[in-house]
């Protein structure tokens, strides 16, 4: 019998190795798997990359993370926010390394990573500080820059109902990167907030099949 | 040069005269700041569809403080609503829609407009080198049409429709129309074209706050 | 009031010139936009690219509008098939042009053209027949081709409901090429099954967002 | 060289020989033909996920004649039945799957296979200029591993396994393991290696029936 559902964040963290990429879904605080970064600061691993659509807020979870040293590089579309405290300290230190990717051009390349496309070319930042020393071509008069697939190692993602097979739907905003990104890495761990039997999800409604998924952590909402 | 006595519009009212030329049925993204004001100014009669970046279309206004849902927020991490006929897509599926060209607007606030349509809004100098830039890029160039909304003039009073950016570019000949404090100007071939001043602001006036050179529409 | 719903055929149709690239969604009869594919052929333009997964059967349908000499060329990834005679009377008579591209590319071609990806680089068809011309290169070891955006002027998909902002579900396998058709083309028509109140739709569940459609026609299944 | 007696696989145990390989948990491809009758020989107890190119992850066999939905077949155009955990899915997310690495197999049918893994399955000359190559080239190039089955000569007993193909190519080194009528063959750096052979068959009449050189694994 397939059963994708962990017992626990030991399980779910299993594996995930010193200077792996890490894919962290969420946008703001809404769909982020805050549970799986608890997880991952317990867990040990240190040297990451971690993708991401902000650079940690306050001094909890991914930038509690950063603090800690294990974050070697992040890659990111929005670093400096209101909360980015630790992320700052650690730049201005020059003790993280910053990729800074269009919001766009960074869910693309993810997207690229799970649908087997190596690199592709795009509008999005040509001329630009981020486009530098980056290939470029000219499409039907539109000059493009060339873009790399962005795979991870381990993706982190949050979802709403899961079965055992590792299917998954989200609730409202908080789809946004995490389908990307489950697509994307070779193990991916989602924290869920139910586990329904298997065929209980419509099949038209399943956003992330089960394909995508290895790991199901159970971690009910507050 | 003579100084004529004028009235400098409001944010709200840079941002009503915005939605003033958005008509029926466009799918539309607004940028934080000014242009997220812009929705509240679209008549409640008038069907527009606005994006968010994080994958909502259809997007309404604030909830009501009894019906906020913290699952449901915009790209500037506000709590929004949803109206009939929107719906959730992901995040590459979202920049789809932007990329691919499928809205109709977006309207972005700025630090630099040049005559050329070149548009500089996400890093005030190439020194900063951590700066945000999020979707901007992808706005900027992928969008049917960008519009920018933004003052006149910087707080210390230089010119922010310039010859040339000085700051980092978001995006290369890209914008279309730009909406000030001071008047309504169409990026044109020839460079800016002044579609509308406000009231008792002068041509020359104006002229004297643009580093770029004007002509009328 | 934004409403997409067209009251006839003859308005679902409207403005198709001679010389477009027509986008066919369906995989074998399921899903496919019979009734549209007819009010084509009753419209009566002319020299155009079909880009479909089949090249017609039977002398209905897509192989009518072939029969009727009103294509110039098809796009598609499996031509033969035991009912693809009017193809291929027309392509050994030197009537029509064909381009083979895998089934795979063919759909992501069509997504990167509604994805504002100009062009991209797959494995897929590397050494072969279909690469052949095409520039290549080495990412990680792995030989690709570069493949470009394949955007449609119209694209006829056929749906299960939809709402007046174009807002469509699809009916199990009846989805296939119809939502990345729908993102393809300058003017997407759907046939669909029923027409439901806006809001009816449940924004979670909706496949084709109604951005990337223009003209809903009510045909339900007889 | 002298000929012993032996009993060739037929289709239905050549299926059975390459669903006995399959572990629980793989998702799998299956091509028209042989390919087609693997699923049929998966024990029950055992999940293994089925993936049909239109859309259709979770595929579950033929349906009873009353149950038949005509909204629901597989690639070769069968109806089909989706099993609980199943899941639709559009055309360019149905292709992510095969060409994102995420198909564990895909097992296909072949003209020929060469010794490098090369295959040719889609064409049967350069001058068929209307072949039919649907999703052989994607699942080919895109799957973990991909397994071929096939008669392991022509009806004419012309090789099929071969040192290099003369038919056109589906992909280059692509084949990790072909199971034929006479034998399972595993491709190698070295080439072939025998890894099973149909009961009372010596390797000598295997060779006797294969272009390119065999050795034993």
């Amino acid at each position: 019998m397939i059963n994708k559902t962990v017992r626990d964040m030991a399980e779910a963290m299993q594996g995930i190795a010193d200077g792996a990429t890490v894919l962290v879904g969420g946008f703001g605080s809404v769909g982020q798997p805050d549970a799986l970064i608890d997880g991952l600061i317990e867990q040990g691993a240190k040297d990451l990359t971690v993708v991401a659509n902000n650079a940690g807020n306050g001094r909890v979870g991914l930038a509690r993370l950063m603090e800690l040293g294990r974050v070697r590089r992040i890659i990111c579309s929005f670093p400096r926010s209101a909360g980015s405290v630790v992320f700052e300290e650690l730049y201005k230190a020059g003790k993280i390394e910053l990729e800074i990717v269009p919001q766009g051009t960074l869910a693309e390349r993810m997207r690229a990573a799970g649908a087997g496309v190596p690199a592709f070319y795009t509008p999005t930042g040509y001329g630009t500080l981020l486009a530098e020393g980056k290939p470029t071509a000219e499409f039907n008069g539109k000059p493009c820059v060339l873009e790399h697939a962005l795979p991870g190692d381990v993706a982190l993602v949050q979802a709403h109902k899961a079965d055992r097979w590792g299917n998954l739907t989200y609730r409202r905003s908080g789809r946004n990167f995490n389908p990307v990104m489950a697509m994307a890495a070779a193990i991916t761990i989602a924290q869920v907030d139910m586990v329904e039997p298997l065929g209980t999800l419509d099949p038209e409604e399943v956003v992330t099949p089960g394909i995508f998924v290895d790991r199901v952590l159970l971690h009910p909402v507050a | 040069m003579s100084e004529t006595s004028f009235t400098p519009l409001s944010r709200k009212d840079m941002a009503r005269r915005v939605a003033q030329d958005i008509p029926e049925g466009w799918y539309v993204n607004l940028g934080i700041g000014i242009p997220t004001l812009v929705a509240d100014f679209v008549p409640a009669e008038r069907e527009v569809v606005f994006h968010s970046e994080n994958g909502v279309l259809g997007m309404g206004p604030a909830p009501a403080p009894d019906d906020a849902d913290p699952w449901l927020i915009n790209a500037g991490k506000q709590q929004v609503t949803l109206l009939r006929g929107g719906a959730y897509v992901h995040h590459a599926d979202s920049f789809a829609m932007i990329r691919g060209g499928h809205l109709d607007l977006c309207v972005l606030g700025a630090f630099e407009v040049a005559e050329n349509g070149d548009i500089a809004n996400w890093a005030t100098s190439a020194n900063d080198t951590a700066p945000a830039v999020g979707g901007a890029m992808d706005l900027a160039a992928g969008a049917k049409r960008l519009w920018v909304v933004m003052e006149h003039t910087t707080k210390e009073g230089h010119p922010k429709l310039v010859r040339r950016c000085g700051y980092p570019l978001t995006a290369m000949r890209a914008v279309r129309r730009v909406y000030t404090n001071l008047a309504v100007l169409d990026v044109t071939e020839q460079g800016f074209a002044v579609v509308d001043m406000a009231p008792g602001l002068s041509f020359d006036d104006l002229q004297a706050r643009t580093d770029a050179p004007l002509r009328k529409a």
